[in-house]
Parts: structure tokens; sequence; C-alpha cells
């Protein structure tokens, strides 16, 4: 039998850390965040299977941390390729794009959704994210483009 | 823990780090002789005799260089990506034994961290890392050309992982343990013909390649290229920072070494001269002198490919990983799988090593030669 | 009601003072306050260590523990928070690295290892596409606005305190128990679960056993699993012409 | 060699035959071969009719077949008639007293299994039930037919029940079931072929003339694109007719009633392509739903009143209905009868119904022929005789048949007299004909119990030997029309005698036989009915009654003669003038056509003498079970010399009119008399229909359809709203955005466990 200070210890460290993924799992639009905040989850659950399996001294909980991770790997695998499929569509990551299956309708929830402008369909060559620092948010409405 | 045990094992940290990075400067300029050897050139001669000075002028060239930072990057990744490169190369070192180990106390164990059961998976954990150097420094430039490299690095090192820890599974199985101290020793305890290189040559060719495409050498250096790609993911960072990179990369072929000694070439062993019994004065000095010419015979067998193989194209690197190494990989520790499990007599390893491999070769000249390459199929 | 909470403080106030950082941290454009909301957060942490976190084993091992612990849990509230999504995935990394550590600690080296392995090449190619999908110029507008931030994190942090709750009411009886009461395992069956010797827990070979014995049926569903998801994401990942990268 | 040719095989051949021939016109003439489509029905038919004259050669106990023409009256208690062959039930009397009791045990399942009917087994099981029902005593022979119901001597039958009605035993019918077709609690309704003695002549009827119908029309529909689906409708139409005729329970007899229905309905509409065939069609149809609807009524309630639609069961044992009724309101049989009745009208074109007949001329004439002259319009003479054991306990039911029958012969015969249609000259004859066919049902009114069995008896032989010469008329009117290029109009040509002599001949001999000249056919059975009618009419009590109707009788019999040889003199008399449709050379039919037409004129003029004064149709009809006996009537010479008469006079009035050569009276539709104006439009009773039904349903369905838009649909839709309203409380949850619906799962999810820590913890 292991220590239980140890183990309430790490319990509470893994709940922290499935709570955060749910949050993140609900609040980020990005498909990618979306898919590690739910990593972020099955991190919480693999600490507490570790912390039991220590506890009771059996190996157990690694060998279901061990179905975890697989089980991880593939949904990471999988969610990439979906998300990637997705991103061919619209041009974007956003989650919220992804809503046909609603009522036709009805109110959106965010205003920004009409903002992202469908993309050409073939890009020449990927524009990667620039690194640097990031630009000042536009106060106002941007200016006219210059004849 | 008494005062010795500390000072023996501030020593089995402090000698390892040091020599190898002092031997990674003169590894450069052993590379830069020997290049200019094999294309008839002198090569560095300035800097005291026969050059011998020349790493030194390089390192003071390094550090007095002006500290380049470009404006329009990210300054924290920017900085932590060739640290992250040369912390992830030394950590590897942790598990690598560099003579005859020892766990006894008071003896000096030539290793950092003896006994860890995992010894090989940490060295592929730790060295899965390296990656996150190079991507994180191509990004954090802010360049075109850094950015195409890091993906390039990405993409070879997540590739190649899997060839490099399939090909260790046959020694891994053969020894029954992860640890590369039991793995040597049960190697010595069988002499010259307990090598695993006799057991394993196919695991042992596939597992050099890999760790040389995992450490961006020549002819695996797609991340870096300079005839596309500039300097790749380091076209934007110059002095130490520079230096880091180079040096991460040193010290990751040298880890290759050792590593590749110890799993397959039998460590510190060799007949008459180094063996189990041999307990002449001297003897532990023989034995890391052995290690030692071991890996620097690798060392210089991978600085001659540089400059005897050319770069590969990438859809061929990646073709060379996936539908090559992948497959032979796997079919030889099937193999392996089968001595074990049926407990044939080991001998016949190298026979069947061998089948295996001409096997493959001829599966991959007839595909050749029906129209269906691995170029074209790629 | 003001009386259950009184008593439960300890429970209620590291919630709170999270609830608050990650509320405020939550991304909803340009106006957020990151510094009231580190406040917050060290707070909660502090509260958390202080309530929650009584040092349990040797010196060493408390402060690598809550060392992970506290790379574990700002690394989750930042990745869940940060308006670049390739930050988002650098936390996750360090969130990722903290839970090997925290492996470690439960006698787990080859999970640790093997996460490690795993995640460096998931994490990587999640990188990837970060990078080369994500947003063309600065922060996309899907990054810098969290959807249903309040009622999201609210909820959320009910259900932690649901488990806290949890784990104090049960944790504190099973204290007094003398800490058999934890979790009840009926007589018998704890035995045949792949029990080790403590000693040996760590140790690759007992997880070996416990894998291809008791759980081998598992590890023959997850092969299973990972098969049909490489055939899955072979067939799902669009295909282009070489060449267009 | 021919074993396998016993009762029940036969039986099931006679509607196979057709179908098989349905089937293979479908499936392969339409593609190969579409102008020899006629062979399959034509190979079809005469199997069908050698498998027919089969069955009615064996149907019957062996002695009539031996020639001896007792017809039955051995069976019953009165055992004072001549029968040649009593001698062999006296042979067997004392061995089957002795076994008399197994032999009741002979129930009518056991008759569906397919015994081994050699002849003798056949005359063994024939002589044994008739042994025993000579030694039950009168008049309740019901043990005879081995029903296990106790028979009380004295029924407590609510009404009049006919005292001293005698049901003959010892004739039973030949069952074969096929199929169980739904068992649904009490009802049990299998697909049974069941013959009797009066199916079988039907069959003959039928099939007789079927056959050279199908001759006949593989000559006259020659050419014709849609060949192959006139001889497959025809195949399905003979199929049908069999069926309904071997039906062995009310609701098959319904089902196929039905089909008899749609085939007649493809078959008027045939030339689907002209507006009058179409409507014709529709006329025919939906008239007959009326008529439909009360036979399906009628079919209920006999369901609710006996509890079982099988016609073994029903009428195979004669004690089986007055057991059932007892106690029973007599309106109830009176209903049910008259609700049979309205089938049979709709069906046989009776008095109020009977307009769809003279449109449905608009089909092929073989189909005008065969069906709405000889077959399926005397389905309705055929429903009521069978249900003859309903119809002998409702004298009011007898009645109102009897005057609808009047009725319908007098306004059908007065309206023929000016048509110039030939073709509608005819069906206002057939319709005539088919009400002197319920006259005589319904002259059994009077006195139920003697008379029922020569009322049945009598119409049978009048619709049997109708069937023969109307069919001739109708083809030799088909092959005028095929002659004259369409043309049917007698007002277009005349003089076809030297043209078409075989023609005129036939024609000549149909006419005659319907008018009822002496010696031929209809002056036998048209004789037979005034003799039915007259001594109804002696009947104390009934003699103003069937004295009206017997005048009807005898006007409707003189306008018979008259407008039968006015439409002969027209046709075949005078002038030779031709349509132009015509062409230059008017030809007599085909031989394919001809031959038809000489063997069926031959028939029409013998088939009454030879089956009437000797009552052979009349002995052999009687071996049908449960047709009430009476004691056999002889020839009324009074009648006959009386109908002779009127016979002779209306011919002559006709040959006065119409058949002098200078033809001054042809224009005589040029003097517009009210009287002329009302025959040829026939009492004007489309207009009448017109007014009375169509315009008020038009007005009602526009009332009704009104209301349904107003109301009806107006709450129905008030309901489909409610859930569009309870819908759209919940539909803002259903907002498609992923992360709403984790949320809402994750709330759920907070909420449980909250629940569940606050039922632990005491929280």
């Amino acid at each position: 039998m292991g220590d239980l200070s140890h183990l309430q210890g790490q319990l509470v460290v893994g709940a922290i850390l499935f709570a955060l993924g749910a949050i993140g799992f609900l609040t980020r639009r990005n498909l990618i965040l979306i898919m590690l905040s739910a990593e972020l989850m099955l991190h919480g659950v693999s600490l507490n299977l570790t912390a039991f399996g220590q506890y009771h001294g059996t190996a157990a909980g690694q060998a279901f941390t061990v179905m975890v991770l697989t089980v991880s790997a593939c949904e990471a695998g999988l969610a990439l390729a979906l998300i990637l499929t997705l991103y061919r569509r619209r041009r974007s990551l956003d989650v919220n794009l992804w809503s046909n299956l609603g009522e036709p309708d009805l109110p959106k929830l965010a205003q920004d959704i009409l903002e992202v402008s469908p993309a050409p369909r073939e890009q020449p060559l990927p524009k990667l994210t620039p690194a640097g620092p990031l630009p000042r948010y536009p106060k106002s409405a941007p200016p006219a483009a210059k004849p | 823990m008494t005062l010795n045990d500390w000072i023996i094992l501030l020593l089995a940290m402090a000698i390892p780090m040091h020599v190898i990075l002092g031997a990674c400067a003169y590894l450069i300029l052993l590379e830069r002789k020997l290049s200019a050897w094999m294309q008839d050139r002198v090569g560095p001669n300035r800097a005291g005799p026969m050059g011998l000075l020349q790493p030194l002028a390089d390192g003071i060239k390094f550090i007095l260089k002006e500290e380049m930072m470009p404006g329009h990057i990210n300054k924290f990744l920017y900085v932590l990506a060739p640290g992250i490169t040369c912390f992830t190369a030394l950590f590897a070192f942790a598990v690598v034994p560099y003579g005859p180990t020892s766990s006894e106390p008071g003896v000096f164990p030539f290793i950092i961290a003896p006994n860890v059961d995992l010894g090989l998976l940490f060295l592929f954990a730790v060295g899965s890392l390296n990656v996150y150097g190079i991507i994180l420094g191509g990004w954090a430039s802010n360049n075109k050309y850094s950015a195409l490299g890091a993906l390039r690095a990405s993409a070879q090192v997540v590739s190649y992982e899997i060839p490099l820890g399939m090909s260790v599974l046959g020694v891994i199985l053969l020894a029954g343990s992860m640890n590369i101290e039991t793995i040597m020793n049960q190697q010595i305890e069988h002499g010259f013909m307990g090598w695993n290189i006799w057991y394993q040559p196919l695991a042992a060719l596939l597992f050099f390649t890999a760790a040389m495409a995992e450490s961006n050498r020549l002819p695996f250096d797609l991340a870096e290229c300079e005839q596309e790609l500039v300097g790749g993911f380091h076209t934007e960072y110059s002095s130490m920072k520079f230096a880091m990179f180079a040096l991460g990369e040193y010290v990751h072929i040298t880890t290759l070494g050792f590593v590749l000694s110890c799993l397959y070439f039998g460590g510190w062993h060799f007949p008459w001269i180094a063996t189990a019994e041999s307990a002449y004065p001297g003897a532990w000095a023989v034995k890391v002198l052995v290690l030692l010419t071991k890996v620097f015979a690798v060392l210089v067998l991978i600085q001659l490919l540089r400059w005897t193989i050319p770069r590969f194209r990438f859809d061929q690197l990646m073709g060379l990983a996936w539908k090559v190494m992948i497959p032979l990989a796997t079919v030889n520790v099937l193999m392996v799988m089968c001595f074990k499990q049926f407990g044939w007599d080991p001998m016949w390893m190298l026979p069947g090593s061998l089948a295996i491999f001409i096997c493959a070769g001829v599966v991959g000249v007839q595909s050749a030669r029906s129209g269906r390459s691995l170029a074209a199929a790629a | 009601m003001t009386t259950w909470i009184t008593e439960h403080w300890r429970l209620l106030l590291p919630l709170a003072l999270g609830w608050v950082c990650v509320w405020l941290l939550m991304p909803r454009g340009p106006h957020r306050s990151r510094a009231l909301a580190g406040i917050f957060g060290l707070a909660g942490l502090l509260a958390v260590k202080f309530y929650w976190l009584p040092p349990s084993g040797p010196l060493l091992q408390d402060i690598f523990f809550l060392t992970f612990a506290a790379m574990a849990i700002i690394g989750g509230v930042l990745m869940i928070t940060d308006h670049n999504p390739v930050y988002a995935a650098l936390w996750f990394a360090i969130v990722t690295l903290a839970v090997c550590g925290l492996f470690l600690l439960n006698s787990a080296p080859f999970l640790s290892a093997a996460t490690v392995i795993v995640y460096a090449g998931a994490i990587i190619v999640t990188f990837l596409f970060v990078i080369a999908l994500a947003q063309q110029s600065g922060s996309a507008m899907y990054d810098r606005r969290a959807s249903h931030p309040t009622l999201a994190t609210l909820s959320g942090f009910l259900l932690l305190g649901c488990l806290m709750f949890t784990l104090q009411e049960w944790g504190g009886q099973a204290a007094a128990e003398g800490g058999n009461a934890f979790l009840k395992v009926p007589a018998g069956t704890t035995a045949n679960l792949g029990s080790v010797a403590t000693e040996d827990l760590g140790s690759l070979r007992s997880v070996g056993r416990s894998l291809f014995t008791d759980y081998v049926y598992a590890v023959e569903i997850a092969g299973t699993v990972l098969l049909i998801a490489t055939i899955g994401a072979i067939c799902m990942a669009p295909r282009r012409s070489q060449g267009n990268l | 060699m021919f074993d396998w040719l016993t009762k029940e095989s036969v039986l099931w051949i006679v509607p196979a035959a057709p179908l098989v021939a349905c089937l293979w016109i479908v499936v392969v003439n339409q593609f190969v071969g579409r102008q020899r489509a006629h062979r399959p029905l034509v190979v079809a038919m005469f199997i069908s009719w050698l498998a027919a004259i089969c069955l009615a050669t064996t149907i019957v106990p062996e002695k009539f077949a031996k020639g001896d023409h007792g017809h039955g009256e051995e069976s019953h208690g009165a055992a004072d008639h001549d029968h040649a062959a009593g001698h062999e039930h006296a042979d067997h009397e004392h061995a089957d007293h002795e076994h008399a009791a197994p032999a009741e045990e002979k129930t009518p399942a056991d008759e569906t299994t397919p015994e081994e009917t050699t002849d003798e087994d056949e005359e063994e099981s024939g002589a044994e039930n008739a042994a025993v029902a000579d030694s039950a005593p009168p008049p309740m022979a019901a043990g005879a037919a081995g029903d296990a119901v106790p028979v009380h001597e004295e029924s407590s039958y609510g009404g009049e029940l006919p005292r001293g009605v005698t049901y003959p035993v010892g004739n039973h019918a030949v069952v074969k079931f096929v199929y169980q077709w739904m068992k649904v609690g009490k009802v049990d309704v299998a697909v049974t072929l069941r013959a009797d003695a009066m199916s079988a002549l039907m069959l003959v009827m039928v099939t007789s003339v079927s056959l050279l119908v199908a001759i006949f029309a593989g000559g006259y529909m020659h050419g014709d694109p849609g060949y192959p689906r006139f001889f497959a409708a025809m195949a399905l139409f003979v199929f049908s007719m069999c069926m309904l005729v071997l039906a062995g329970n009310f609701l098959l007899m319904f089902v196929f009633w039905e089909a008899v229905g749609l085939c007649s309905y493809l078959l008027i509409g045939y030339w689907y392509k002209k507006p009058s065939a179409a409507a014709a069609a529709k006329k025919a149809f939906v008239v007959n739903r009326i008529g439909d609807f009360g036979f399906i009524l009628g079919v209920f309630m006999v369901w609710v009143t006996f509890g079982t639609l099988d016609f073994e069961t029903l009428f195979g044992n004669p004690a089986f209905i007055p057991q059932v009724l007892n106690g029973i309101d007599p309106a109830i049989i009176t209903t049910i009868c008259i609700l049979l009745f309205i089938g049979a009208i709709g069906k046989s074109a009776q008095f109020p119904l009977h307009v769809w007949l003279p449109d449905a001329m608009e089909g092929p004439t073989p189909v005008s022929a065969l069906i709405h002259a000889a077959t399926m319009v005397t389905a309705g003479v055929y429903l009521v005789a069978r249900c003859a054991p309903l119809f002998v306990l409702s004298q009011t039911a007898l009645g109102f048949v009897a005057i609808i029958g009047a009725i319908t012969a007098l306004l059908a015969a007065f309206t023929a007299l000016t048509q110039y249609d030939l073709k509608r000259v005819l069906a206002y004859s057939t319709v005539s004909q088919l009400g002197f066919m319920f006259m005589s049902l319904g002259a059994a009114a009077a006195d139920p119990v003697h008379l029922m069995q020569p009322a049945v008896t009598f119409a049978m032989f009048h619709m049997f030997t109708h069937a023969f010469f109307k069919a001739v008329l109708f083809l030799s009117a088909g092959s005028v029309m095929h002659s004259m290029g369409d043309v049917i109009d007698m007002r277009r040509f005349s003089g076809l005698k030297k043209v078409m002599p075989v023609t005129h001949w036939t024609f000549l001999a149909g006419a005659a036989a319907l008018a009822g000249l002496p010696l031929l056919s209809g002056f036998w059975s048209k004789d037979e009915i005034l003799a039915v009618i007259w001594d109804a009419d002696r009947v104390p009590g009934y003699g103003l009654f069937f004295g009206a109707i017997l005048a009807v009788a005898l006007l409707a019999s003189l306008m018979t003669a008259f407008y039968t040889f006015r439409a002969y003199f027209l046709t075949f008399h005078g002038p030779e003038r031709f349509p132009e449709e015509a062409g230059h050379h008017p030809h007599e039919a085909p031989p394919a056509m001809a031959w038809p037409l000489r063997i069926l004129g031959v028939a029409a003029l013998l088939v009454g003498a030879i089956a009437g004064p000797t009552h052979l149709y009349a002995h052999y009809l009687h071996h049908t079970p449960g047709l009430p006996v009476s004691e056999p009537h002889g020839l009324n010479y009074v009648m006959m010399a009386v109908s002779s008469i009127i016979a002779i006079a209306g011919v002559g009035f006709a040959w006065m009119v119409y058949g002098k050569a200078d033809r001054k009276a042809y224009n005589v539709q040029e003097r517009y008399s009210p009287a002329y104006e009302l025959s040829l439009q026939g009492l004007h009773l489309d207009a009448v229909y017109q007014a009375l039904v169509v315009r008020p349903m038009q007005a009602l369905s526009e009332l009704s359809e009104t209301l349904d838009r107003l109301f009806v649909d107006k709450l129905v839709d008030a309901v489909g709203y409610l859930p569009g309203i309870f819908g759209s409380l919940v539909r803002p949850i259903q907002n498609g955005f992923l992360q709403s619906y984790a949320l809402v799962m994750l709330l759920g999810l907070v909420i449980f466990v909250f629940g569940v820590l606050r039922a632990i913890a005491g929280m």
C-alpha cells in the first residue's frame, strides 16, 4: 500500500488537468486545440491510473495507461486527418463553421463567423504562421485598400 | 554518500561532458581535414602545427562574434532552440557507458547514471526531443527557408524514429534487457563471437542509417541543405547559437558512435587485449581506449560517408524510411522472435540476416525493373 | 448554505481563485488583464498547495512533485487560454513533460519514456499542422474569441469541485481508517490483478508481464485499434498530386 | 393411364388452363409472335372445355351418366316416382343400415381429401349416401350429410318456415382445397374449388362459348396493335369466370366477381384512346361498384348471421340454414337476399343499374358476345340460383326479384324497338332476356316450396340457351361490322343477304331462336319461364300480381320478336347498300370467323330442342345439392301455343313494317312521335340519372370539399402546428455548434455527479 497523501496529491493534479482539458474543449474554437484539450483530459486520466496503480501496488494502472496511450495516439492520427480534410473544405480551423446540422434560421452564436471568407481553393505555397511579435489588433476598421 | 562517492559521481559526470565537448571541437577539425584529404586539398593548417589549434580559434571566433538578433523573430524561442538541441544531445549521454562499468561503491563507474533499466528507451525519448530544438529554431526565425527546413527535419525525424526503435528490438530480445550496460556485458561474457554484430548485422546497418538520419548528417541533411534552403533551420543563427547547433549535431553522432559500439560491437571488449578476464594493471585504461577507438572508427566512417554518398531527394528519403527500413526491421524482429521462441541456434542469425538483405535487394531490383520503383511509387 | 460554505472554504477558495484566473485569461478580444489573472492563479495554486498538497514524503520527492504539478497546471491553463495556437501546442508539450515527470514519481518510468516518445511524434505533427494550417497573419479571430467562456469555465470548475469534494470526503475517511478504505477492493481480487512487489513495480518486466498475461486481450484490442486507426487515417487524408506542396 | 383424371384434377384444370394461357401471353407473346397471341388462348380453352365436359359427365351420380334420368327424387322420402336404378339401392339398403353410423361420420372435410375416385368408388359413395338418406325420416334428412348438429324437427323459425320443403340428398359437390387464404379468429377463408351440377353446367356453357369466341376473335381482331393485350385480358376473364363459378365460398366468389368486373372494364376500354370507349369502361366500372357494394354487404350479413361463408357448409347440408335461423327475425334473411340481389342487379344489368350495358358495346364485338351477353352478365342469375336455399325462405325477396325482372324486361324491350345501332339492339335484348330470367326466379315467390325448383331450373335453362343464340347474334353482328368497316349503324347498310350468306343464315338462326319461334331454343326456354309464371299465377292470392307479370312477359316476348326481326330485315334485306368505309368489296367472314358462327348457329337452333322437351337439363340440374326439389312439371301446352302465336305475330309485324322491299316505313324515325323518342333515348334514363344522381352528388362533393378545406384541413393543420410550437421552444439547443452540445453534456454530467454526491455525502 502506498502513501495516501502522495496519492491524494496526484489525484488532485489529475482532476485539475481533466477539468482544464474539459474547459479547453468547450472554449477553444481551433480544431487542433480542441484535440489537444482532449489529450489534456487523457493526461489527467493517465495520472489517476498510475497513481492508483502505485497506491495498490499493481501494474494494472500502468497497463491501462498503455491503453490510454494507444487510444490517444489513434485519436491524434485520426483527428489530424479529419482536421486536414475539414481545413481543405473551408480553409479555416474554426469549429463553428461546421454547424450545418443545426437548425437553419437560428441566430449565430458568434458574430465573427461571417468574417471568415472562404479562401481560394488551391494555394500555390503555404503561407506559414509568422513567429515574430504579433501585430497590434486593429482598433478600427482597416484602411481601404489603395486603388 | 561519502565524500569519496560524491567526488567520483562528479568526476563521472564532468569527464565525459568536457571530454566530449572538447572532442567535438576536434571532430570538426578532423572532418575538415578528412574532407580536404578526400577532395585533394590541404585543409586548415594555419593555427598551430598542422592546424591543431584551429578548433580553439574557431571557438574564440564564435564567442567573440557579434550576436545578430533579427528584428522579426520570436526572441524567446529563438534563443531557446539551440539550447534545447544541445541539452537533449548531452542529456542522452547520461545512460551511455564510456568504459568498463561497475556499480561497486568506490569504483569509478564510467557511466553517469548507472543501472537505468530503461536505458535505451530513455535514449530514444531524449533523442526524440531533439527535434523540438530544430523546429522551434526554424519557426522562431520567421523565415521561409528556416520554416521549410524545420518542416522537413520534423518529418524526417518522426519517420526515422520508427526504424531506429525497431532495429534495436532484436538486440533487446537477445539480451532480455533495455539496459545498455547489461547488453554490453552480455556480449562480453561470450567473447568475440558474442558481439551482436554477428547476430544482428542487418539491425546494425539499419540502426546506423536511422541514427544518422536522426542527427541530420549527410546524406540525410535535408533540413539544412544549402542549395535549397540556404542553411535550413539555422539560417538566421550566428555566433555561439549557431555553434551550439553544430555542437549538438556532433554530440549526437558521438552518442551514436558509443551506442553502436556498445550495442553491436561489444563495447570495450576486444579479444586478447581487453576481455572479461583481463585483470592486468591498467586494464581499465586499455578497455576505455578500446571503446574510444571503436567510437572513433564509427565517427570516421560517418565523416567518410559524408563525402561518399550524395544527398537524398526528399521523397527518396521518406521512401527509404517507410518502404525499405521499416519492413526490413520488422522482418528482422520477426526472425529474432522465431529464434527465441523455437530455440534455434543463434549462429544461424547471420545467414538469416544476409538472406533477408539479399531477398530485399532482389525484390527491390525486380520491382524497379518492372517499373514499379520506389521513386515512381512515391 | 452559508454554513456549508464556511465548512468547506478549504475546497471553495482555490476553486474560486482558479475560476477567476481562468475566466480572466479566456480569450475574448484584446482586453484582458493577464497580471490580475496571474495573481489570482498564483493565489489559487498556493491555496491548493497548502490545503490540498501537504508534504507527503522525502523532501526531494516533494520538491519534484510540486514542480511537476505546477508545471502541469500552469501549462494547462496557459494552453487552453493562449491566443497563439503554436504557443498552445508548446504549452501542451510542457504539460506532457510534466506529466511524464509525475509518472516517474508514480514509479512508472516506462510510461514516462513511452509517453515522451509517442507524444513527441504526435505533438510534432500537431505543430506542423498548427504552423502550416493556422492563420496566415496574426492570430485568427477564432483563436481570439472563446465560445461560452463563462458557462464553460463555470461548469468545468463545478466538475472539478465535485471531484475534489469526493477526494476530500473519502480521502479524509480513508486517512481516518488507516488508508485502507480509499478504494474498497473486494478481498482476493487485488492479488490477481497484476499485483507485484512494490520495489518491482516500476520495472519494465512487471509492466510487460501484466500486459501480456492479465491484459493480453486489451493489448490485442489496442493493436487492432491502432491498425484500424492507421487505415482510417490513410483513407481520410486527402491526396494531392506530387510536387504541389 | 388416365388415373390422374379424377374429378378433383379436372376441377382445377378448368380454371388453370386459361390462367396459364394468360401468363404465357403476357410473358411470351408480348414479345414473340404478337400476332399469334390467340393460339395459347384457343389451346387453353380447348383443354378447359374438355375438362368441363369431363367434369359435367362425372359430377352427378353414375346412374345419370348411364342414361337414367332420375333427378334425385329417389333421395327424398316420397319414393313413388320412377327410378330405374332403385334396385341397386335396395341391394345396398340392408348393409348400409348396419353401418349407418360410420357412414354418418363422413363430413364435408373428408371430401376435400383427394380420394382415389375410381368409378366404382364414386358409385359406391353416391349409393351409400342415397341409401342412408332413404332410411332417414323426411323432411329433415340432415343426417345424410353427416352434420353432427342435432336437427330439431319442430323448428322455431320466427317466420313462416316453408313447411314441406324437401331437399335432395345424395347429390354432393366436389370440393378441392387449394390454399388457406386467411385464418383470423373465426374467419376461416380458404381458396376452395367447389363444383356441383349447377357449376358444371355453367362451366360447360362458359368454356364452350369462350372457345368459339376465342377462335372467332382470332380472325376478328387480326392486325390490331394491342393483339396480345386483348387475348391476355380474355384469358384472364375466362379464368376469373371459371373461378367465379367454382368458388367455394362467398368471399372467393366476391373476389372473382370483382375480377370479372375488372376484365370487363379492361375489355370495354380496350380501345382506350377512343374517348367514348374510355367513358363506357368507366361507367361500367362505377355502376358495377354500386351493385358490388350490395353484394359485399350481403356477404357480411351472411357471415354475421350464419358464421360461415362456405358454400359447402351453407348449402351442402339442407338442415343447416333453418337450424341457424332458429329464433331469428325473418327480416334478416330478406335483407340478405335483397342485398345479394342488388349485386346481381349490378352485374346482370337490371333495371336501375342497367345503363352500363348498352354503353359497354364500345368494346370489341367478341367481348360483347362473350362477356356482355353470354357469361359475365349471367353471373347475377347464377348468384341468385346458387343462393336459392336462402331465397326460398323469403317470399318478399323473391317478389322483389320478380318485379325488377319484369320492369327490366319490358323497359329494355321497349328501348330496343327503335335503336339503330345493331349492337345496341342486341344489348338491350340481353338486358331484356336477363329480365326474363329474373322473372322466372321471382315466380317462386308465389309458392317457394313447390315453385323454387322449376324457377331456378328454367332460369338457368334460359340462360344456357340464351348464351348460345345471343353469342351467335353478337358474333354475326361482329362479322357484319368487320365487313362494313366498323360501321354498325343499320341506316347505312342493308341487303347483306347475298354478300354475306353465312352470316345471314347464322344471324337468322339466332334471331329466330331469340324471337322464340316454335321448336327452337328460345321457344323452349321462354315457354318454360312463361309456364312457371303461369303456375305462380294460379297460386291463390297471387293471381293479380303474377297476372300482371305474365302480361308483361307476354308483351316483352312480342317486342322481342319484333325488334329482333326488325334488326334482321334492316340488315340483311332490302336494297344492297354499303357504307364507304367498307371499301369496294364487302366480303364474307374468313373461315376463322365463319366456322364458329356455323357451330354456334346450329347450337342455337338445337340446344333447346335437345335439352328442353326431354327435361335433360332439368334432371341434371336437380342434382345440385341444396336445391329444393318439388314435383316435376309437364309441358304447358297452352303457354306453348300462346307464345308461338306471339312470336310469329311479332315477326310478321316486323316484316310488315321493315321487311317489305319498298321500305316505306324505313324512315319511320322522321315521324317523331313522343313514344318513339322515348324508346330511342332509352326512356331518358341517362338524363334522369344525370339529374337525380350525378348533379346532387356533384353538389354534395363540392360541399364536402369545401367543408374539408375549411374545417377538417384547418383542424389537421392546427394539430400539426402543435409539435412545431413545442419544437420551437427547444430548437435553440440544436444550433449545430459542437461545443454547445459538449457544454450541455458537461453540464448534465455535473448535475448528475452533484446529485449523486448530494445523495451520498449529504452535501
